[in-house]
């Protein structure tokens, strides 16, 4: 087992990097595979030094649920926004600013978290509080910023926090 | 295969990363291995020398393709003379540099040096144009690093002009290629002469632009005016021992023009007539005079001998420039020579500003004044050209050489007062330096005042220099025997030269050897 | 015929998406506003160029390519990065710490959140 | 066919992006406008560049556009971190 | 003794003075002699043969691809010239050993005089013109070092400078002129080109080729107008001169005058210009050397004058005159030396050379006096004395000779001369040493010792015997030396003797010593009317003309050299498109072959945001950050375009290599100003911009022109297409043509790489070495900078990136060799990857992860890539071949390996190592204390919170 | 629009890219400079591309399955061999400006003349 753990220090790195490398060549062979997975023990190796805590995932289940609702968040919000981009004059829009407490304290977390404001049309992640306990949140258009906030806590960093901590 | 041919490359491109990864911080042992690899290509340039001078023309296929597919290295009289010149030159500059203690002046010299050996070798040895380019920059690249050697505030900005002088001139270069290729569609030199002499004759303008252009570039190497500008500030603002080195480099222009200008473009091939012809003399004899100009109008020691070497420059491609076997035999002879005194008064000059600053004023009496001042004047008869070192005797073969040339009076007159105007700044210097300063007693204290701060903090950095131990006179002396031997043995070293013209001006041998086959 | 729909389908898409987005940048007419259009290109228009390209080297091509995955990814991983870093140049150079929202129990959002310089460090301290 | 057409619409919408995205660079008051610009012209200039991998049919154009949404970033940030902290290295 | 050795020795013997000197100044000065006597003995070994008429010959090839050959021949003439040189040598040598004084550094003396010694017998031996001109031009040399030898002295140091310049410039006229009588005689060798006369006389090229020669002679004789060298040459130590001057180098002229004689002389022209030349030098120098109150000064235009006359005489072109042109050699070398060595010892003893402080040394140093009294009188022409003979010959001849028609020109102005040569001939007896003792000279003189007087008084003797018995001592060595110089013909008839009858050359000698007399009386009137008269002083000129000459140079030289690297750039632009012009004008085109290929919209709007982007880059190339931008625009498309048309190799490369030089531009730009100011003035600004679109409508012309054309002949590359997977292994030609055909060109491209990284790193030392460190060290950012170097969200974005780039940098590198890719952009892409981190984190944090020595990078890349070039040797062939085959692992599929792989890996770590430690250096710039962080990120609440619990835990 | 051809497109972009390089070469500061010479570059980099003729899909990697046609190789190698030196050149040349202006606090590109008084000539 000791030894199995000094062979791959990074079982789902080693995993995830194999599949990369076959997404990559897109040819669905053993060597494809093996050389695959041979970079997969090599980089995660080399690597590690940068990455000096490692990640933990608390569910991972729950990913694939978080991503799908992201998904389905990106295409509707790219049609509100494309509408309001398009068709709304400048003057009637209400941007603005929000402050979102952050419960989440995991950089990874956080992260993610912040990623998904931003790659959600209508909300860019402008920056964190000095401590990290917040995030400064950007609005194309929001009458009700508070709304913005309560959907972000309630519909991502719910989520997350169940994910990573 | 002899695989002779490559070893001048790779030996240096082998020790200079040896150099940087195992023995970086062993000063000692850096020093040993590249004077080791130093001595070793000389060796290697005599066995090629011995080879050539057979007047057998050798190919080395690189990997195993042959021309005009891969790239080919061609060993010939010439090429071997170069080489051999090169790494003599380079043996006893690394013991200068040793002894002197330049060396240690800055970082990674001694990897640098040895790609620059490199880079020279290689581009004497290669019988490829875009191969000759990728040379030239690995010579001009480790070239940029050993002129910023110990870096200065001066330095560095002569530094970035001659950078960027010089990637324009390369620039230039891709310029040229890239019209040869597209008009000839190769790029091995024998393979060029083969199709050259096929172009038809009503579509030749492009060719000839690009033969220019890569005329050009050479004559930017070789600093002919008025593509000579990069020269007096980079030399003169190099360390000294690097712009001895240099010397050679101002060859690789010379070289390049003489190899394609034979080979390629040469004097019979009707598409590119009178491309060189036309201002090359001109301009070689302009560049002569300059050069002597500025001998007389330096008032810094590595200004004099830069400009110096530019007079050289001037006299080497005017010889050149006559395209006969007589003037390529003459120019040969006296690259021999120029290169070694240019590199001696450049070593001289910089035991001169090493003791008491690189103006040429009087200053307190410096230490081996006597034995520089001798050093000093052989320097500058060889570097004037009068008698009886090795420089006379090319510069009268020079003129022998032109002595049915249409500009014949020019030539002669432009040669003869340029050597005259080169003597009396000579003379005016040496006095300056060595015989005024007897009239200075020890409590006069220095004369100048320093121009600004910087350079008077290089003077205190100056003054606690440990003093030169011996070798760098025996690497002094070793060039000067250089000079006394090309003067004793003038009769064999001109044969040598002429076998060589004679051989440049027969390109069929040439090309056949790289191609196996004849110029239809 | 029906894949080949789908794929004009999601090109069509893309496009549009990808023209809103440029065009919100030069529309609206505030800097933080503008940073939001991008996004736009970046998902559903590069996204729909990638699933238009996935489906065509399938149906048309009639081999299985996932590789745009990988531009995908990358994308997701990169694009919230530059949103911050262009937000944040706004922040450093438009904004004050007054003319943002509280900053929570942190009182100060990072951007703003200058230590004062040093006292200048002495010469002979020796580099790490 | 279709596909041919909506290509060609795709094609001309990017390629109009990015004539939109170098208006706003040269013209941008602000350097963050002209950054996030830039930006944007980089992802329109991988789109752009998929295209033509469908157009043609053919998967080696493909590396560009991955080398650009890997590297594309760096420079952006690197521009906005010199704004930002003047060194982007430290 | 060989001809050969006799020119060696004093060469050979140079070394031993200066070696010696530390054995002492005897030993020095005894080598030095030893050296001059055996040379004279292997000469005088010669005498028989000579005065038989011989010739001795000896030769051997030197340089022959040019004529010029080590002949060397000893005739009447040389054998002439040689004893006066090797014999007043030795004279010389030992008065010098007592005349210079303990301060002196007499090794050099001695050595620098051997010098002078063996290159003037080299020229009197020499049977090779180009040789004599080796052994001509180190007269000046030798005696520039000479001349110069009292360095603390201006006058020697400037003196030397003149005589070089003048005797130099003649010499370099002169070999002008000796390469034109070599081609007009067909060889270089003297005995061929003596057989030659008519050919060369008929020769239109006759006349530059006298002028040039005559140009050497002249200056080296000091003939009017370059004879005002030698009167400053006098600084030097009166051993010197009075060998420089007497015996030798003024001589050399003379002596090649003679030598030349025979095929030069006897036409108008050389009667015209050298006679004439000669006659006024001997006038003036007569007339000036009256009025001179140095010793040395006199005696210099004394020698001037004496000069003159024998040039007239050789000018005459007749063979009597030539016959009194060597014997008048001979007496002026026996007494000037003495006259010389006299004043030196005058000088020596009273400390002064000036006249005027002077007179009354009879009764001091009688010896000395009876000397010097006796060598003037024969400088003056009085009989018994040996100068008394030859100027009596000299004026029979001026009576004979017509000038321009007139029979009273030449023996008017002889006769002129001679008086004004008596008459200073009796100042310098009668100012020095008759009259009154006085009591105020500067040290009180004597007799010097017998080494010092035996010299001159050994020189004095052969005045007297010459003089009394011309003919017997005289008479065979004049008509061997003078049979040499009119060329084997028949000697006219003349008679070496004091009394040739009333002739009117008697009268005017005696017209000419009482004359002489007379002005002598008038010394005090007449030196004050010459001091009242104007009259240019050639020191004075010559120095503003040197003075001008300088700086005339410097101006040339800093003006165009004024470290205006913009001015540079502009000649060489112009230069280049006027000569490519120049090439395309001078060529034929024909009608393009090629069909233009049509483009779709969407090209066109790449190739706009090209230009709007470039055009842009000028616009705004002030604004720094901004213009990088642009250029990013423009790298952009660049790349695009590459990938259209069908390069997507290209296309890779320039991206990457766009976004570490995008980094590298930033990092130096945060050093550097943001902004560059408007310098140029706007016509500089509309020049330049001339120039430019000048060059990028040639450029755009050339590019398109090549494009629409097919030439004849088909492409290399031909081969290539058809051999890279058969021979290379690979599909992708680029990666193949790169790795393989033209390997080599990429292992000169890592080098390069390579190269960057070291010298960015040595760069680097040696910045932070100097004073620039301390200003690093305390800067201030010059723009605000923000709260959070290292974001959080930066920071887990580039950690999860690393390991995808890094396989993304694998895929590329693999399969480079079948599809675009290949290790130079995997290598970019690899470093890149840790850019980013280093972006994100910092660099003292990233670079501690990962502790990589990047010159081991640099330097196992480029040794990999050679040792897989190296390892081809093995099999035989040479460097760079690769090899390739395809393995079958059960239950693998067959995989191909190649060694342009393992090329590719020394590609992949040149490249990272290159741009990591240039990206290094930059970062050591930036470094200051306190920068470097123990965290990767500033903002981690994880950590943060973590250890505040902990804290609270702790406090409580 | 008979110049919208590839050949002219290309033509012109090589044509303002070295016009604009030569401009800003002649510029007095370092850094316009540098930029000058990226332009150069990617001018003289188009240019030897070029010289192979243009092609549109047709790249260099062969193809085992179908006769189709190659743009030709070889100046696309040397485009990369050029494009990797002048990225060693261009790092070396911002360094030594920027040594250059750390030194010298001043990023002319011209050189300060100082031509020295003259001493008493010998
Ligand atoms: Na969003
Ligand atoms: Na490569």
């Amino acid at each position: 087992m000791r030894l199995f753990r000094r062979l791959l220090p990074h079982p789902i790195l080693t995993l995830l990097l194999t599949l990369t490398w076959v997404l990559l060549t897109s040819t669905w062979t053993l060597n494809s595979l093996v050389f695959g997975f041979l970079l997969g023990l090599l980089i995660p190796f080399l690597t590690q030094p940068y990455w000096p805590q490692q990640m933990r995932l608390k569910n991972p289940l729950m990913i694939i649920e978080y991503i799908l609702i992201v998904l389905y968040d990106i295409v509707v919000a790219n049609l509100v926004v494309a509408r309001i981009v398009v068709f709304k004059p400048n003057a009637k829009r209400q941007p603005a600013w929000v402050a979102v407490p952050l419960d989440l304290l995991t950089p990874e977390a956080i992260t993610v978290l912040a990623g998904t404001i931003t790659m959600t049309p209508g909300t860019v992640s402008a920056d964190v509080s000095a401590e990290g306990h917040a995030l400064l949140v950007h609005c194309l258009d929001a009458p009700d910023p508070n709304a913005v906030r309560d959907e972000i806590k309630q519909r991502y960093e719910r989520r997350l926090k169940e994910i990573f901590e | 295969m002899n695989h002779f041919l490559i070893a001048p490359v790779v030996l240096p491109a082998l020790v200079a990363p040896f150099i940087i990864m195992v023995v970086r911080h062993h000063m000692d042992l850096t020093r040993i291995f590249s004077l080791a690899s130093t001595v070793l290509l000389v060796a290697i340039s005599l066995v090629l020398a011995a080879q050539a001078s057979t007047g057998e023309v050798q190919v080395y296929e690189l990997g195993n393709w042959s021309a005009p597919f891969g790239i080919v290295l061609v060993l010939d009289r010439l090429s071997a003379l170069m080489v051999l010149l090169t790494s003599v030159l380079a043996l006893i500059i690394n013991l200068y540099v040793i002894g002197s203690g330049w060396d240690k002046r800055g970082a990674n010299f001694h990897a640098l040096f040895q790609f620059q050996l490199m880079g020279i070798i290689g581009a004497f040895l290669t019988g490829d144009a875009f191969n000759l380019f990728v040379f030239f920059e690995v010579l001009l690249i480790a070239s940029y690093g050993l002129m910023i050697h110990s870096g200065g505030t001066r330095r560095f900005q002569a530094g970035v002009q001659y950078v960027v002088y010089n990637l324009l001139g390369s620039t230039l270069f891709l310029f040229a290629l890239g019209t040869l290729y597209s008009v000839t569609g190769t790029l091995n030199m024998a393979d060029l002469a083969v199709r050259v002499a096929e172009i038809p004759a009503e579509d030749t303008a492009l060719l000839r632009v690009g033969a220019v252009m890569l005329l050009l570039v050479f004559a930017i190497k070789a600093a002919v005016i008025p593509l000579h500008f990069w020269l007096p500030a980079s030399y003169a603002n190099a360390p000294l021992p690097i712009a001895a080195l240099f010397a050679i480099m101002t060859k690789v222009g010379a070289y390049a023009i003489l190899r394609m200008y034979t080979l390629v473009f040469g004097p019979d091939v009707a598409s590119t007539e009178g491309l060189a012809g036309a201002w090359l003399m001109p301009a070689a004899l302009v560049t002569l005079m300059i050069g002597a100009i500025g001998v007389l109008g330096s008032y810094r020691v590595g200004r004099l001998v830069a400009f110096g070497a530019i007079t050289s420059m001037g006299t080497l491609l005017t010889a050149i420039a006559l395209f006969s076997p007589e003037g390529v035999a003459a120019a040969l002879y006296y690259t021999l020579h120029s290169t070694l005194a240019a590199a001696f008064l450049f070593l001289v000059a910089d035991l001169v500003s090493e003791r008491q600053g690189i103006e040429i004023t009087a200053q307190r009496l410096m230490p081996q004044s006597g034995l520089i001042a001798v050093l000093f004047f052989t320097g500058a008869i060889a570097m004037a050209g009068m008698p009886p070192l090795s420089g006379f005797l090319g510069k009268l073969l020079v003129l022998d050489a032109a002595r049915d040339h249409d500009l014949v009076w020019w030539i002669w007159g432009t040669i003869l007062i340029g050597s005259l105007i080169t003597i009396l700044g000579m003379a005016r210097a040496g006095s300056l330096l060595f015989w005024k300063s007897h009239s200075i007693r020890e409590t006069d204290g220095p004369q100048e005042t320093q121009p600004y701060e910087e350079e008077a903090n290089e003077q205190d950095e100056l003054q606690q220099r440990p003093r030169p131990a011996a070798l760098p006179f025996v690497a002094c002396f070793a060039l000067l025997s250089g000079l006394i031997l090309l003067t004793v043995f003038a009769g064999p070293a001109s044969h040598y030269a002429e076998a060589t013209a004679a051989q440049l001006f027969a390109p069929e041998i040439y090309i056949k050897a790289v191609l196996g086959k004849v110029t239809p | 015929m029906f894949f080949e729909y789908l794929i004009a389908g999601f090109l069509v898409m893309a496009g549009l998406f990808g023209f809103v987005g440029s065009f919100g940048l030069l529309k609206l007419n505030d800097p933080m506003s503008r940073l939001h259009a991008p996004t736009k290109a970046t998902t559903l228009g590069v996204g729909g160029v990638l699933l238009a390209s996935m489906l065509h080297g399938v149906v048309v091509e009639g081999h299985l390519s996932l590789h745009e995955l990988m531009i995908t990814l990358f994308l997701f991983l990169t694009a919230p990065v530059t949103a911050l870093f262009i937000a944040k140049v706004h922040i450093h150079r438009h904004e004050t710490k007054t003319s943002l929202p509280k900053a929570g129990e942190d009182g100060i959002w990072a951007t703003h959140n200058v230590t004062e310089t040093k006292e200048a460090p002495a010469e002979d301290q020796q580099q790490g | 066919m279709i596909i041919t057409y909506a290509t060609l619409f795709a094609f001309v919408c990017f390629a109009l992006a990015i004539l939109m995205n170098l208006w706003k660079i040269i013209s941008a008051a602000e350097i963050a406008d002209r950054i996030l610009a830039l930006d944007s012209m980089f992802i329109n200039a991988l789109a752009l560049m998929v295209l033509y991998g469908i157009a043609l049919g053919s998967e080696i154009y493909f590396e560009a556009s991955l080398i650009i949404a890997m590297l594309g970033f760096v420079s952006t940030v690197a521009y906005a971190r010199f704004i930002l902290r003047g060194n982007i290295i430290e | 003794m060989s001809l050969f050795l006799i020119a060696a020795l004093p060469f050979l013997g140079a070394v031993f003075p200066a070696l010696l000197i530390r054995a002492g100044r005897n030993a020095s000065a005894s080598a030095a002699g030893l050296t001059s006597f055996l040379a004279f003995v292997g000469l005088m070994l010669h005498a028989p043969a000579i005065f038989r008429g011989e010739v001795i010959q000896v030769g051997v090839d030197w340089l022959p691809a040019l004529g010029l050959n080590a002949n060397f021949f000893l005739d009447g003439l040389g054998f002439l010239f040689a004893s006066m040189i090797l014999g007043i040598g030795l004279l010389i040598i030992l008065y010098a050993r007592f005349y210079l004084s303990r301060e002196d550094p007499m090794g050099q003396f001695y050595t620098y005089l051997l010098l002078f010694q063996g290159a003037m017998v080299g020229i009197v031996l020499s049977d090779n013109i180009l040789l004599l001109l080796v052994f001509w031009e180190l007269t000046s040399l030798s005696s520039f070092l000479l001349i110069g030898y009292w360095k603390h002295l201006p006058e020697g140091r400037q003196g030397a400078r003149m005589a070089l310049a003048v005797t130099g410039s003649g010499g370099l006229a002169m070999i002008g002129g000796m390469m034109i009588l070599g081609n007009i005689a067909g060889s270089y060798d003297l005995s061929v080109i003596l057989q030659n006369k008519d050919l060369i006389q008929a020769s239109p090229l006759y006349l530059p080729a006298l002028i040039l020669i005559l140009l050497g002679c002249f200056t080296k004789s000091a003939q009017f107008p370059f004879h005002f060298w030698l009167p400053h040459a006098m600084a030097a130590p009166t051993p010197v001169s009075a060998y420089l001057h007497s015996a030798t180098m003024v001589k050399a002229g003379l002596f090649l005058m003679a030598r030349l004689w025979p095929v030069l002389a006897g036409t108008p022209e050389w009667f015209y210009i050298v006679a004439t030349t000669g006659l006024v030098t001997m006038t003036l120098g007569a007339v000036i050397a009256l009025f001179k109150d140095d010793l040395k000064s006199l005696l210099a235009f004394s020698t001037v004058s004496h000069l003159g006359l024998i040039t007239m005489l050789l000018g005459f072109g007749t063979k009597i005159a030539a016959v009194t042109a060597v014997f008048h050699i001979i007496n002026h070398a026996t007494f000037k030396a003495a006259l010389f060595m006299s004043a030196g010892i005058v000088d020596h003893e009273a400390h002064t050379r000036d006249i005027k402080r002077l007179g009354g040394l009879r009764h001091l140093m009688p010896v000395t006096a009876t000397i010097a009294i006796v060598a003037a009188l024969s400088m003056a022409g009085v009989p018994p004395f040996n100068g008394f003979l030859s100027k009596e010959m000299m004026l029979e001849e001026t009576v004979h000779t017509l000038w321009g028609g007139s029979h009273y020109v030449v023996p008017g102005l002889a006769l002129l001369a001679a008086l004004f040569s008596a008459a200073y001939s009796f100042r310098f007896i009668g100012h020095v040493f008759l009259g009154p003792i006085r009591n105020d000279y500067p040290a009180k003189p004597h007799d010097p010792g017998f080494g010092m007087w035996a010299g001159p008084a050994f020189l004095v003797t052969l005045v007297v015997l010459i003089g009394l018995f011309s003919a017997k001592l005289a008479g065979p060595l004049v008509a061997v030396a003078a049979g040499a110089v009119i060329g084997g013909a028949e000697l006219p008839y003349y008679s070496l003797k004091l009394w040739h009858g009333l002739t009117p050359a008697l009268y005017m000698s005696g017209v000419a010593v009482v004359g002489g007399l007379l002005l002598v009386k008038l010394h005090a009137p007449l030196i004050r009317a010459w001091n009242a008269a104007p009259r240019p002083e050639a020191k004075q000129i010559f120095d503003a003309l040197m003075r001008g000459l300088t700086k005339l140079s410097q101006l040339i030289t800093d003006g165009l050299h004024n470290g205006a690297i913009t001015r540079y750039a502009f000649v060489m632009m112009l230069f280049i498109i006027g000569i490519s012009y120049y090439a395309y004008a001078s060529g034929t085109i024909t009608a393009p072959t090629r069909e233009v290929q049509s483009v779709g919209p969407i090209t066109v709007i790449a190739w706009f945001c090209l230009i709007v982007a470039t055009l842009a880059v000028v616009a705004k190339h002030r604004q720094r950050q901004l213009s990088l931008v642009l250029i990013g625009v423009v790298g952009l498309v660049v790349s695009l375009g590459f990938n259209y048309l069908s390069a997507p190799d290209l296309a890779l490369t320039q991206l990457s290599v766009e976004v570490v030089t995008m980094v590298l531009l930033l990092l130096a730009l945060n050093f550097m100003p943001k902004d560059s100011p408007i310098e140029a003035p706007m016509w500089v600004r509309l020049r330049d911009g001339g120039i430019a679109v000048v060059g990028g409508l040639g450029a755009a012309a050339l590019i398109y022109a090549l494009m629409l054309r097919d030439f004849a002949l088909p492409s290399i590359s031909e081969f290539h297409l058809a051999n890279s997977y058969k021979g290379g292994g690979g599909t992708n030609v680029v990666n193949v043509i790169l790795v393989d055909f033209r390997g080599y060109d990429t292992f000169g491209e890592i080098i390069v790489l390579g190269i960057a990284a070291l010298v960015i790193y040595a760069l680097t030392e040696a910045v932070l070495g100097s004073r620039v460190r301390a200003y690093l060290l305390n800067r201030k950012p010059d723009m605000p900078q923000d709260g959070d170097a290292h974001p959080m969200m930066m920071v887990v974005a580039t950690r999860v990136m690393m390991p995808l780039a890094l396989m993304v940098a694998a895929y590329i590198f693999f399969r480079g060799h079948n599809l675009p890719g290949g290790g130079f952009i995997a290598g970019l892409i690899a470093a890149i990857a840790l850019l980013m981190q280093y972006m994100a984190s910092g660099f003292s944090w990233a670079s501690e992860r990962q502790r990589m020595f990047y010159h081991g990078t640099i330097g196992s890349g480029v040794l990999i890539a050679a040792a897989t070039g190296l390892g081809s040797w093995f099999s035989g062939s040479p460097f760079l071949t690769s090899a390739f085959g395809y393995l079958h692992w059960s239950p693998l599929e067959e995989f191909e390996w190649a060694t342009a792989a393992l090329f590719d890996l020394g590609v992949f770590l040149a490249v990272v190592g290159a741009v990591l430690l240039a990206l290094e250096s930059l970062a050591r710039f930036a470094w200051q204390p306190g920068m470097s962080s123990e965290h990767a990120m500033d903002i981690n609440p994880a950590r943060d919170d973590a250890a505040e619990a902990a804290e609270a835990k702790g406090e409580a | 629009m008979g110049f919208l051809n590839i050949e002219f497109l290309v033509a012109s972009a090589v044509g303002l890219l070295t016009a604009a390089g030569i401009y800003l070469i002649l510029r007095r500061r370092t850094f316009p400079v540098i930029l000058g010479l990226s332009l150069l570059t990617y001018g003289v980099n188009i240019f030897l591309f070029a010289t192979g003729r243009l092609m549109v899909d047709a790249p260099p990697i062969l193809n085992k399955y179908a006769e189709v046609p190659y743009t030709d190789p070889l100046p696309q190698a040397l485009v990369l061999t050029a494009i990797v030196i002048s990225f060693g050149m261009t790092a070396v040349v911002v360094m030594i400006a920027l040594a250059a202006y750390l030194s010298a606090r001043d990023d002319k590109i011209d050189m300060p003349h100082h031509p020295e008084d003259e001493g008493e000539d010998a």
